[in-house]
């Protein structure tokens, strides 16, 4: 945060307890990290180009994780609040799209790669 | 020559190793690679979608692949 | 955050250090506080109408803030992140325009109530 | 009646003080209320607009005041 912002949007993912209401046990993420970072760093050059915004944290956790933990933060800062909140949007919408993290879902029965099969 | 296949989430367990090596031509494509792997590993066809990167990079069905290349499979992400 | 939760958004204001160019030395927050603290319940309730959300924060400050601190935090969880941030910046918004708290800017040359003038 | 009313931000300025006393007529409403103030507080002309509370509730200018209602002018807001 510098002196010139006037607000922050930050998104905080959390591991939930259900899929589909499937209870979920754990997930485990696995990324290509090199790859992983430098997409990264793609969309928040993108966001920079598009909004007024001051500065861009993008984290993602890898690993096994619990419900209620936090595999993903993304905080955006600006002089005004409009930018921030578009431009957090933005960016989780577009990690989800194109970062190469995966997601094993552990159920009762069974684990699964999420959005691997039709 | 000799291309090294990195794989990650589900495509790691399809090639059942993280990483498959693979005996191309020279003027090989992106196009030909997936080719390749889905005569050797059939079950990559039933996944929704599945993309090649090449050096950090999604790579198009036309690109061609250079020995030495970072070359990996990128099954559907599910990150976030 | 509950276990259903899949994803939080928080929107954090910040005091800026200026204001359409003239340097900004502190903000003095007032506030009628019951009206303010009804005013939220009423926004956090059409909130919870509008959006499947499933907790709302809505924090706020009054008396004397320097640049950089927060006079607000607004925090919204829902399951899905669409709901979580479309709530969000409509809790933003709607405390900006229906929540009696005032704001004065101290600047070099004297102190200015915002938005009270034309 | 004795209606006490209270000022914040800029109309406690006006006012001089965060609450003052108007004696008003029992069927008195709130635009009878802004036209009183506006008579003994000129300057309250000059907001770019305000609102009366009743009760810590918005209220409309057919509105009628009663007796021991928390009544309070509410010039525009700028939290956030």
């Amino acid at each position: 945060m510098s002196a010139e912002s006037g607000g922050i949007d930050v998104f905080i993912g959390t591991v939930r307890n259900q899929t589909k209401g499937k209870k979920v046990l754990k997930l485990d993420f696995e990324a290509y990290e090199p790859m992983a970072i430098s997409e990264m760093y793609k969309i928040a050059a993108r966001a920079f180009e598009r909004w007024p915004v001051q500065k861009i944290l993008i984290h993602h956790r890898t690993g096994l994780l619990q419900v209620g933990e936090v595999p993903v933060i993304i905080a955006v800062s600006a002089a005004h609040r409009d930018a921030a909140f578009e431009a957090c949007r933005y960016i989780i919408d577009t990690l989800k799209q194109t970062v190469p993290i995966w997601k094993k879902e552990s159920f009762e029965d069974g684990d699964v790669w999420v959005a691997a099969h039709p | 020559m000799k291309i090294n296949v990195l794989a990650f989430g589900v495509a790691k367990d399809i090639f059942g190793s993280g990483e498959v090596s693979l005996e191309m031509s020279n003027d090989a494509t992106i196009y030909n690679l997936k080719y390749l792997l889905e005569q050797q590993y059939p079950r990559l066809k039933q996944l929704s979608s599945y993309m090649v990167a090449v050096n950090n990079e999604y790579a198009l069905p036309g690109d061609t692949i250079h020995e030495r290349d970072e070359v990996a499979i990128i099954p559907p992400v599910s990150g976030g």
